[in-house]
């Protein structure tokens, strides 16, 4: 999927087209949940598109991705198909885990979408092991593991920081800085004044950096640096993209503890409505044809749900299947 | 029920903490998001103590386990009484190793020089579509390491006596609390309610059948006990309360009397707390036994997230009719 | 086993993973300490493999479990089989997140898209004056754990087919080594040896009484047959070799046979393997039993220093004897 | 114990009674395993003496210590009596611990001994506690954590010092590092050049030494500075003491890993000889003075045998005292 070299205004179109379809679907699921038509647990991503995006656009297929809970956004930028990840919300049986998994724990190999986590930090040391075997058999693939700011205060965070650097793994912690862990603020848990300068405990191995996540040149050229970096095997990056999380830890959350200026000043900041904005303005792409985009988003969104809705739930059998029981 | 106030079982919760802390100023909090900037805790136990009591008695944490469960060892060492809230029981598998090779253990290690009353606060149960990752009952795990008491309540006035008895204790207690009847009401009890530990409560006294418990299927149970009785088959409940220690004197005595017995748990069957209790039975009450203990638990399986497969994963409240059914068959 | 090779448990551990590397280059491992710069293991189990097969396949880690258990699950999603060292079981607290919320589950929340085929090895058993926080036998927790199988070899020769069958296995295996017991001899086995896994072993048939066990307590139990055997009192001996799962059939047919079961772990006692074992006889072989299933386990206390202490603790020879004696006499 | 406010001829001294009398009874108890006349796993501090004696000299008895399985230096620096020590490692009734904990688990309350843990890293998110707990009260302690350079790749490293940092607890985190852990060089497991350079993930609150830990006037210098800090409150110190393990992992253990120049170098710089010639140079004690202490604590030792050897077994009944069993 690598797209260029250098970031254009090409490069700035498709980071809006994956986002856009994001933020379509996002829109679409939390609306059938505000609206009591669908009863499931989602923590939505809206806010962090360009962060997920970014990262879609510099990874091939084959390169692997694990991420977390919040994971709508990454998991659509690599590449699983719409309507899998709809059915898997919906607890499908055509669903990527044919209903087992749900949104929390979505799974689908042929997209390189390793591992989805609910425990935070745990997905860290499990991507290093994905890097450690492209290590080995010398497949020249990449792991992304995508995380939170308060992921970086959990041990595993620390453990598998340090492991890829030890090993020079072919590995990318991208940490989604999004202000928040729950309802508690960054500096209420977070001793570092950013997240990428704890790099330096991981020696030279490890490169910091700290970007604006939701500026689309500043995040895909970290984005690439780092996938580059990755793939000559010249060591893991801890690539920190701030961003902000616009509609709460889980969706039904009113995040009363934000203050409303912080949260005024996040949405007139909407990463989609300023990347539209730069897009037009670029000349890559006319107001009319985004709208365009846009609307066929919703409808491939709405053939998705329908797909879904119509989808037999799986057969209860599964409850005993794709584990081995104590017997 | 119509005179007497009712509580839920959060509102028990925090009923007991906000006592505790009234009574005895070493007692502190801290755990994730527990404070009032946080809004009080994510499934609001401790809303307003940070307020009432001040941010250095109830203490926000970052993510990080292994420290939550470290802080509260060690400032027990040094005589406080902390309750640490791990937010589901999952994650206490972060902090395995603070938990069991310690807070279980300094005591013993140290000739009894130390000691570690610290309680740990933990939810879990499925049924609520979290999925694999946050709904498993672990409390056999804990059971069987020596010198960590684990409670399970099963009404709102009991969640009171239980918890606040949890931070008197000079042990480390885990105290588990189930998410999907948080709502659930009960009678409240009166000021400074406490129950002993390890005393298994005989709530309905029975002559034909012995149900044995603890925590979310006692719901069931007691309207079971009440159909029955309108069969004319008369069900002792046995609520254990502590799964560890275990009274088994309780128990036993209960299905000597009974001759049957059922164990049900909502934790998956296979190495669950069931087989412990089917296991005494059989040791101390076997001339009694008129039909096997039979157990009644989920599956063994991950939790799944479809509801249906939730459902089908978990035990029923029908199984538990059925195993009444077959033991009194003799079956 | 005059004509026969003998061979010790640490050389049985050496030879399955020396067998399993050359057979497939997927296998690879990781843990504290095991390349031969090193010295190839505290225990010396990988003494000489990093030689062989190279520092890419042999390789050693920094002390972080969670960092091994989770390169190891990583890799193994990947298509390699990994066997990790956990150099001593209690160690294991420190990545249960891991094992039990990734290592066990994701082949079933994936729906079956990806599987986790790893070996995570293992060491513990109290008797080395270790104490404490190196001693323990948890076998238990993982048992009750769906997705990840628990194996503890009794032998040699078992060792090196039970090893064997856990790194082809597709599923995460746990495999617990005996620390106290690592120079005990037994038969070679041949070239490529590999056994079922989750099914027990039936070492030798009696009539009188059943005895169920895994691990070190086989070394005694063997003694204990014979010498009963001197008495007229016909032993059979079932090794159960796979904790999780459980072979009840096994179980069940030799209890229903001869009447009476005694089950022995070195565990502490209460929400033991041993529990689920003893319930699950009296589910299925009730109307045979004689006596009730008696379970030898090690006191439920802490793992203690002091060489006299430990031998307290620890279950004992003559409490299997004592409980076979019991059993006969219908208690 | 707090002897002085800056660095002297008498400080040197005490430095280097208490290290002398560490390595004293390091070498009585080696003596008895290598002899064959003691049965037990130890875990030798040789070569680690002078980091320990600079941590207790700053100390006061109510301060708190949490320590490690190479804690023998540590205890007796902080002040447990050595027929407790000692009595503790013949496991007997008259022990620290009631011959239940042993060297691994040595506790004594009285010096201020909380814990001694034998899983590596995990007796600092206990150590905050104690602090955490000092810092409520407001009643002026300092609280150490001893651990390993290996211990510092382990996740309770990350969670502690994050927390403790954050908090501004009255901590000293003192990695002994001694180049090794078990058999694994430093190299090996440790992304960072040093592992005081780790302080910097943790802000401005926490400060990052590295020292030559078996230089007196370095050690001590270093271990006040950061023994005052945490009691004036201003926070957390990561104190890197660098040193090394003259004598194995365990006693017993001929470290065949360690190339024979390192090792030999080490050797020659013993740090009971080069500062037993400080002493010496710096006037305050005589060669004589000093053969006299050396005998003194010699006797002592002999005496704190004597009394562990004639001291009684625990009873067995304390297998099942002390722990609340499953009943
Ligand atoms: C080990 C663990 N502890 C606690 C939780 C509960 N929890 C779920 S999400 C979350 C906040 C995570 O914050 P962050 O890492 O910043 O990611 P974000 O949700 O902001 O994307 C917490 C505390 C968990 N899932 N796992
Ligand atoms: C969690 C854990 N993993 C592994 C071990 C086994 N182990 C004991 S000591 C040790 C080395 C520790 O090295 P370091 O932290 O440098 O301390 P040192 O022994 O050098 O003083 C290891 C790996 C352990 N005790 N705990
Ligand atoms: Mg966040
Ligand atoms: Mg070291």
């Amino acid at each position: 999927m690598t797209t260029a070299d250098s970031f254009s205004s090409s490069v700035l179109l498709e980071i809006y087209r994956k986002a856009l379809l994001i933020r379509v679907v996002d829109e679409g699921i939390r609306g059938l949940i505000l609206s009591g038509n669908l009863r499931i647990a989602m923590h939505p991503p809206t806010g962090q598109e360009i962060v997920a995006a970014a990262m879609g656009l510099n990874l091939e297929t084959t390169d692997y991705l694990v991420t977390i809970y919040r994971g709508l956004h990454d998991q659509l930028a690599k590449g699983i198909p719409i309507t899998l990840v709809v059915a898997e919300y919906f607890a499908k049986a055509t669903g990527a885990c044919k209903g087992k998994g749900g949104p929390m724990h979505m799974t689908h190999p042929e997209s390189g979408v390793m591992v989805t986590s609910g425990v935070v930090g745990s997905g860290m040391p499990i991507a290093n092991g994905l890097a450690w075997a492209s290590q080995i058999k010398g497949d020249n693939r990449v792991t992304v593991t995508s995380f939170g700011d308060g992921a970086s205060n959990i041990g595993a965070f620390h453990e598998a920081l340090n492991l890829a650097a030890l090993w020079k793994l072919p590995i990318v912690f991208l940490c989604q800085n999004n202000r928040y862990g729950e309802s508690t603020t960054y500096a209420d848990a977070t001793a570092s004044s950013t997240v990428a300068e704890r790099a330096t405990a991981y020696g030279k191995n490890m490169v910091g950096v700290s970007v604006d996540g939701n500026d689309p040149e500043s995040m895909w050229t970290a984005m690439r640096t780092a996938v580059v970096r990755a793939r000559a095997g010249e060591g893991p990056t801890l690539l920190e993209a701030n961003t902000f999380r616009l509609s709460g830890h889980y969706c039904g959350d009113s995040s009363p503890y934000i203050p409303k200026e912080e949260m005024e000043e996040a949405v007139a900041n909407d990463p989609i409505k300023l990347t539209r904005e730069a897009v037009i303005k670029s000349g890559a792409a006319t107001e009319a044809a985004l709208d365009e985009m846009k609307e066929a988003f919703e409808a491939e969104l709405e053939e998705a749900m329908k797909f879904a809705h119509e989808s037999p739930a799986p057969d209860l059998s599964e409850v005993e299947t794709d584990v081995y029981g104590a017997a | 029920m119509s005179e007497q106030s009712t509580i839920n079982f959060t509102q028990a919760y925090a009923l007991a903490l906000d006592e505790a802390m009234a009574a005895d100023p070493t007692v502190v909090l801290l755990g994730e998001d527990i404070g009032d900037k946080e809004g009080g805790g994510v499934f609001k136990v401790t809303a307003g103590l940070s307020t009432k009591y001040g941010d250095v008695r109830v203490r926000t944490t970052p993510i990080s386990e292994q420290a939550i469960a470290g802080a509260a060892i060690g400032a027990s060492l040094a005589g406080m009484r902390p309750v640490a809230e791990i937010m589901f029981m999952n994650f206490m598998t972060v902090a395995m190793d603070q938990i069991v090779n310690h807070a279980a253990k300094l005591r013993f290690m140290s000739g009894g020089a130390t000691s570690v009353p610290i309680t740990l606060r933990t939810r879990s149960g499925a049924g609520s579509g979290n999925g694999g990752q946050h709904s498993d009952m672990l409390e056999a795990w804990f059971a069987h390491v020596p010198g960590i008491k684990v409670v399970i309540p099963s009404s709102p006035a009991d969640a009171v006596g239980l918890l606040r008895a949890c931070i008197e204790d000079d042990d480390p207690c885990l105290f588990i609390e189930d998410g999907l009847t948080r709502t659930v009401k009960g009678p409240a009890p009166g000021p400074n309610h406490i129950l002993p530990l390890g005393k298994a409560h005989v709530e309905r006294e029975g002559s034909d059948v012995s149900v044995i418990s603890y925590g979310r299927p006692l719901q069931e149970i007691r309207k079971l006990a009440d159909q029955f009785a309108g069969e004319g088959v008369s069900v002792e409940i046995v609520d254990i309360r502590t799964v560890s220690p275990l009274d088994t004197d309780t128990i036993v005595t209960s299905v000597c009397k009974t001759g049957r017995a059922i164990v049900a748990h909502e934790a998956v069957r296979s190495f669950g707390a069931g087989a412990e209790i089917a296991a005494r039975i059989q040791e101390h009450a076997f001339s009694s036994l008129k039909a096997p203990v039979k157990r009644v638990a989920s599956k063994d399986s991950t939790v799944p997230f479809a509801h249906s497969l939730e459902l089908e994963f978990l035990y029923k409240a029908s199984d538990i009719e059925a195993a009444v059914r077959q033991t009194l068959d003799g079956m």
